[in-house]
């Protein structure tokens, strides 16, 4: 099976859907001959044309608001918003047009439409090119928000958002992108939106991540397992729809659980997990539900000693994990 | 006949046919506006924008569309109850939304009247969020001309929504795209209680169209052969290939923005009774009778067969039972239809 | 003390601080001679003239961006939202710039800005004039968010918001306008932002609440008390900052929580408290923390049948408290 | 002394000592910006925007607000370098930025190179959200209003940030109020590697102006006489309380959008090298020393001096450490100020 990055992935998952369905079409900045800033979109003009691989001009709502239009017309449009941090000027586009679109109109009309965005930080990318921007998004019904974390799942669940008929947010995490590689199989296969995966097995503790913390939670577990503990690291995949059962299947059975996220921790998709596992947990636990994330700052700053103190790094999961333990 | 208004080059203008249909369907759309502001007053609809004074606009421009393109769809906005029912929403079921009853086939009554979408028969009015429909209309645009269907978008709103970021974004990328959508302005010379002097320093939102590339024009929109013409124009440009235009009607909205306004405090009572004059329906009726068009006895029987409709779609929709409750999760994704 | 409604005495905490400080001033949609759509500003443009009270164009973004950019520069402006359904295109510029700007010029400008809007439902307003948007900006680093319940706290928080150096989303409860009234005393008085109350005392049970569903909780509490149980109601007043102290401090001896509030459950403020309740007062639960919330879908149908199925109602709180306290 | 562009009616020309003060400046600001790209291709400044090609328009608008306006304030974007060290910010600070050092004074190393604020010396530049800043100098210039004072307020911003929404609210609302406010767009063409023509359907950002009833004119931007003069005529207008204006400076991008940017997939070898032919230091530099203002001993020493400046900036922010992170939590709210 060739080994491929997160973008590699990525850019596969667009290049095999453009070809299957003519309706499918990429708009946003820098698409086209540029490939996108990121190269997801790289060689896709070249092979499907300027019709379907469309440079906008540098205007978000317009670019959510034109790919919804053209969606709800039977197109399957991929808007990219060239990072998560440029999402805001088409919030109301995405939360209070595209999500409720086919519950306004009692399945009238529906919107099959990709957002894709490059989140998240630990590149150097300061205040505003490093934000992950997730909770918003989750919290808003009408939604579907895709995290992935491996290639594999890259690949497969793209192509789900793009076949699913609802729209789906689908961020990929920038330092991911070229750090993190996998085996992707050739050709075609989706994965179910919606259904979480336990990345690894253990027995006296549950982590649940996603995204590329979802790797330092890993780094983090095999620290632990250097020190005697089994850590199960459960990755969600997508937080909404959020795989409650998965969650609370790992949880009752090691009665303990951590959440991991790069996302500031006040009302982050943690609060919504620990919550849940609340409701759906309680009995079986023997400690306190916890959080490791993202300071409770505006993104994460651009001095690599600022970033670093922003970042949920594996050392720091680490940490949680043994405190946790201890309970 | 007397042209009161010549029809653009390559117009022809409407026959007498024509404005006669066009009468009677402002005649319905009256007689229903008129009710359904009652039916608020009496606490049974919760909610009423009135159409009264831009009906002129509404069903030319309709008519427009209908006669020079071979296929057409509306993005509608909370005013445009004659663009509805032109686009063939009956009585019956615009009352079952003023009612928010059982039955009401755009929205299952989940939304406000007239809100919601009928893809089969062209119109949609997703949201109350002003200036949002428009950049969706111009992607409507977009499909259709990525799938080379002959389809003409037209998107409604007002002279409030067009200060909306949204709106130069879309047309920006219309006019880059040269995209077949055209922009129907009804300016109306207020958003709620701010008037136009205070919403912009220009005279006329058409001014605007060139900083786009694309045409823009005013026209009176109170009167119907000239919306109908400054229309047909921008449709048969858009359906040539020639890309979007703008359209401007000038127009009168001489209730309060909506039943829950009081426009007392903000408009003064001879602004008002001025506004009145420019009565669409008044308008065509008098150039009707002048030219012969339409006889006296002619036209009671249109207002009663009109009043009677009304009066058996209200009939109707009181009797609807409210929705249930059962389905208040269904149709939020795919997997929930029922 | 005269008794106000809880729209009196937002007028009147506006009209209190424009006549204190000459740089307050109003704007926002007809906020002018119409004195707003829910008269919160009537007589507000012949008291201090068109310059202090702006009727903007139609257009939040901006609305936002300016009332910063003035704020910025030394004036304390009260941005109105007409409906908080419509503060969505806004959203950039207060959680993207408005947010951000103290910490990212560590100190060198700040946004006294207050961005007032009304929000919720149970009034007929339908998918787009009924929304619960505070989980949105509770999430976010920078912001702070009230929520009033009653006129005393409406008058003294605004007051305080609109003195207050960072910028504060005043979020008020259209049904409760006029629907609840209070004592407020004449003239000057100021509330903290952050404080919690504990707007009943009770033993068995706590509740979280705030808004228009802290009374819905009270009358719940009420019902449960002929029921023989003891319920404690705890209004959280502020969404950010949230005072998890007297929370804690409330539920650790009730021993029993439930949060309640209108918004959508999935993620919402419920979610961040339950969170909150589980890392500080674990050891003290006899009962899960459970949520009764507004249901998942995109705000409130118009439909009376429909409205009532979405809202957290006084009987579907005291149905969630019976099974509370039964557990 | 030869005049190639007459300054408008009312506008001083810009004598000899200006001309060799703005010279200078640009010296400086090209030394620093071209050392801050080798900086990055060191692998030791993470981001660089240059401002190459852009500095004609940005010194020559400054000189501009300095001379014409009793007060004035810009809203930078990141690629205004030169706005910002026209306002006074020093070459060890830009470098502070570049490197991310403790002791860089807008941000404190916070934000990317030339982000954050310095209200004392008159300019802010608060995100990366392109065009957001547009709505944000608007209000600072109603607050100029408001209080009754004397500032004119400079907004720059690019071609692309034109296409955004918040621009078209800004400067609507900007002329409807009459504000006392610049939009200054830097017209190089691209939106990083989108082309004019694919982000509009007009020639000149200038033809929106007439939409919102303000002045609008370009200019060749490479030419600092030509940049001031016409800076000038809108700072006057602005200062006069004859309200906004915009000014389009035609300028040149011939490096990547970035240092992050790979220009060559999108860009023909050949239109850069053109693009170099108008670089706006080479043209003043062969004025100057043409009309004798400029010997060419006085310009080694000037470009002489500006590289030891650089030297010693660079060295300067080389040995500073990286802020620490115990304040990592600081200036989030007031309360959290140290
Ligand atoms: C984004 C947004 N802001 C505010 C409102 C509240 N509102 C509803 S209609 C309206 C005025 C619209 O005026 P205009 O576009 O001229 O249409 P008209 O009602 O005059 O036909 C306002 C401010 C809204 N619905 N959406
Ligand atoms: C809202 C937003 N969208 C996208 C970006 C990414 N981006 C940064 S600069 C840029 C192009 C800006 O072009 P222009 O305004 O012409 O300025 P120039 O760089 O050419 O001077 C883009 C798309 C951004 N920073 N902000
Ligand atoms: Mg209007
Ligand atoms: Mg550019």
């Amino acid at each position: 099976m060739p080994t491929l990055t997160l973008i590699e992935a990525v850019r596969e998952a667009l290049r095999e859907e453009m070809e299957r369905d003519p309706s499918v079409f990429v708009m946003g900045e820098d698409v086209g001959r540029r490939g996108g800033v990121f190269l997801a979109t790289q060689g896709l003009v070249d092979e499907f044309g300027e019709e379907r691989v469309i440079d906008t001009p540098l205007a978000e709502s317009s670019i959510a608001g034109i790919a919804m239009g053209a969606a709800m017309a039977g197109m399957r449009p991929i808007a990219e918003m060239q990072f998560a941090d440029f999402i805001w000027p088409a919030m109301n586009q995405i939360v209070g047009e595209a999500a409720r679109a086919r519950y306004g109109t009692y399945g009238g009309v529906h919107v099959p439409m990709v957002v894709r965005s490059p989140y998240g930080g630990h590149v150097r990318g300061g205040l505003f090119h490093s934000q992950s921007v997730e909770a918003y998004f989750a919290h808003t019904p009408g939604l579907k928000v895709v995290i992935p974390a491996t290639p594999y799942d890259a690949k497969g669940l793209l192509k789900a958002a793009i076949r699913d008929d609802d729209p789906v947010i689908f961020l990929e995490h920038k330092r991911a992108y070229r750090s993190v590689r996998g085996d992707v199989p050739d050709g075609d296969y989706t994965l179910p939106i919606g259904a979480a995966e336990v990345k690894r097995e253990g027995a006296d503790a549950t982590v649940v991540s996603y995204g590329l913390t979802l790797h330092y939670t890993l780094q983090a577990a095999e620290t632990l397992a250097q020190e005697g503990a089994s850590v199960e690291v459960v990755d969600l995949r997508s937080v909404r729809p959020l795989d409650a059962e998965t969650v609370l299947r790992s949880v009752r059975k090691t009665n303990r659980a951590l959440i991991a996220h790069e996302d500031n921790r006040t009302g982050g998709v943690g609060a919504e997990v620990s919550a849940i596992i609340m409701e759906g947990a309680f009995g079986h636990l023997d400690a306190p539900v916890m959080r490791c994330a993202g300071l409770d700052i505006p993104a994460m700053p651009f001095a690599p000693t600022l970033e670093s103190a922003f970042m949920p790094t594996a050392d720091k999961i680490a940490a949680a994990l043994r405190e946790l333990l201890a309970y | 006949m007397q042209q009161a208004h010549p029809a653009p080059a390559g117009i022809e203008p409407l026959g007498p046919e024509d404005l006669l249909d066009l009468y009677a369907a402002m005649v319905r759309v009256r007689a229903l506006d008129e009710r359904v502001w009652i039916l608020n007053r009496q606490g049974k609809a919760a909610i009423v924008a009135s159409c009264q004074g831009h009906e002129a606009a509404q069903l030319g421009s309709v008519w427009a569309l209908r006669k020079h393109a071979a296929a057409h769809f509306c993005f509608t906005y909370y005013r445009d109850m004659g663009v509805c029912v032109a686009q063939g929403l009956t009585m019956r079921e615009v009352m079952l939304g003023f009612l928010a009853k059982e039955g009401e086939p755009i929205s299952r009554a989940r939304q406000f009247p007239l809100h919601g979408a009928d893809v089969g028969r062209g119109f949609m009015n997703l949201s109350n969020v002003v200036g949002s429909h428009v950049p969706e209309a111009v992607g409507w645009a977009l499909a259709a001309k990525l799938r080379r269907e002959p389809t003409v978008t037209a998107v409604y709103l007002g002279d409030g929504a067009a200060s909306q970021g949204d709106i130069h974004e879309s047309m920006n990328f219309a006019s880059v795209h040269n995209l077949p959508v055209l922009f129907l302005v009804e300016n109306n010379g207020y958003a709620i209680s701010v008037p136009l002097h205070k919403q912009m320093a220009i005279d006329r939102v058409a001014e605007r169209a060139a900083a786009y590339g694309m045409p823009g024009v005013t026209v009176d929109g109170t009167d119907v052969a000239a919306a109908y013409a400054a229309t047909a124009q921008a449709v048969q440009r858009a359906a040539g290939g020639g890309g979007p235009s703008l359209v401007e009607f000038d127009v009168e909205r001489y209730l309060p923005h909506t039943s829950d306004d009081d426009d007392s405090t903000y408009r003064s009572r001879d602004e008002v009774e001025e506004g009145k004059k420019r009565d669409p329906l008044a308008k065509l009726q008098q150039r009707l009778l002048a030219e012969g068009v339409l006889t006296p006895e002619r036209n009671d029987e249109l207002r009663k067969a009109a009043r009677r409709e009304v009066d058996e779609a209200t009939d109707a929709a009181e009797a609807a039972p409210y929705p249930g409750a059962a389905d208040v999760l269904d149709h939020l994704y795919a997997a929930d239809g029922r």
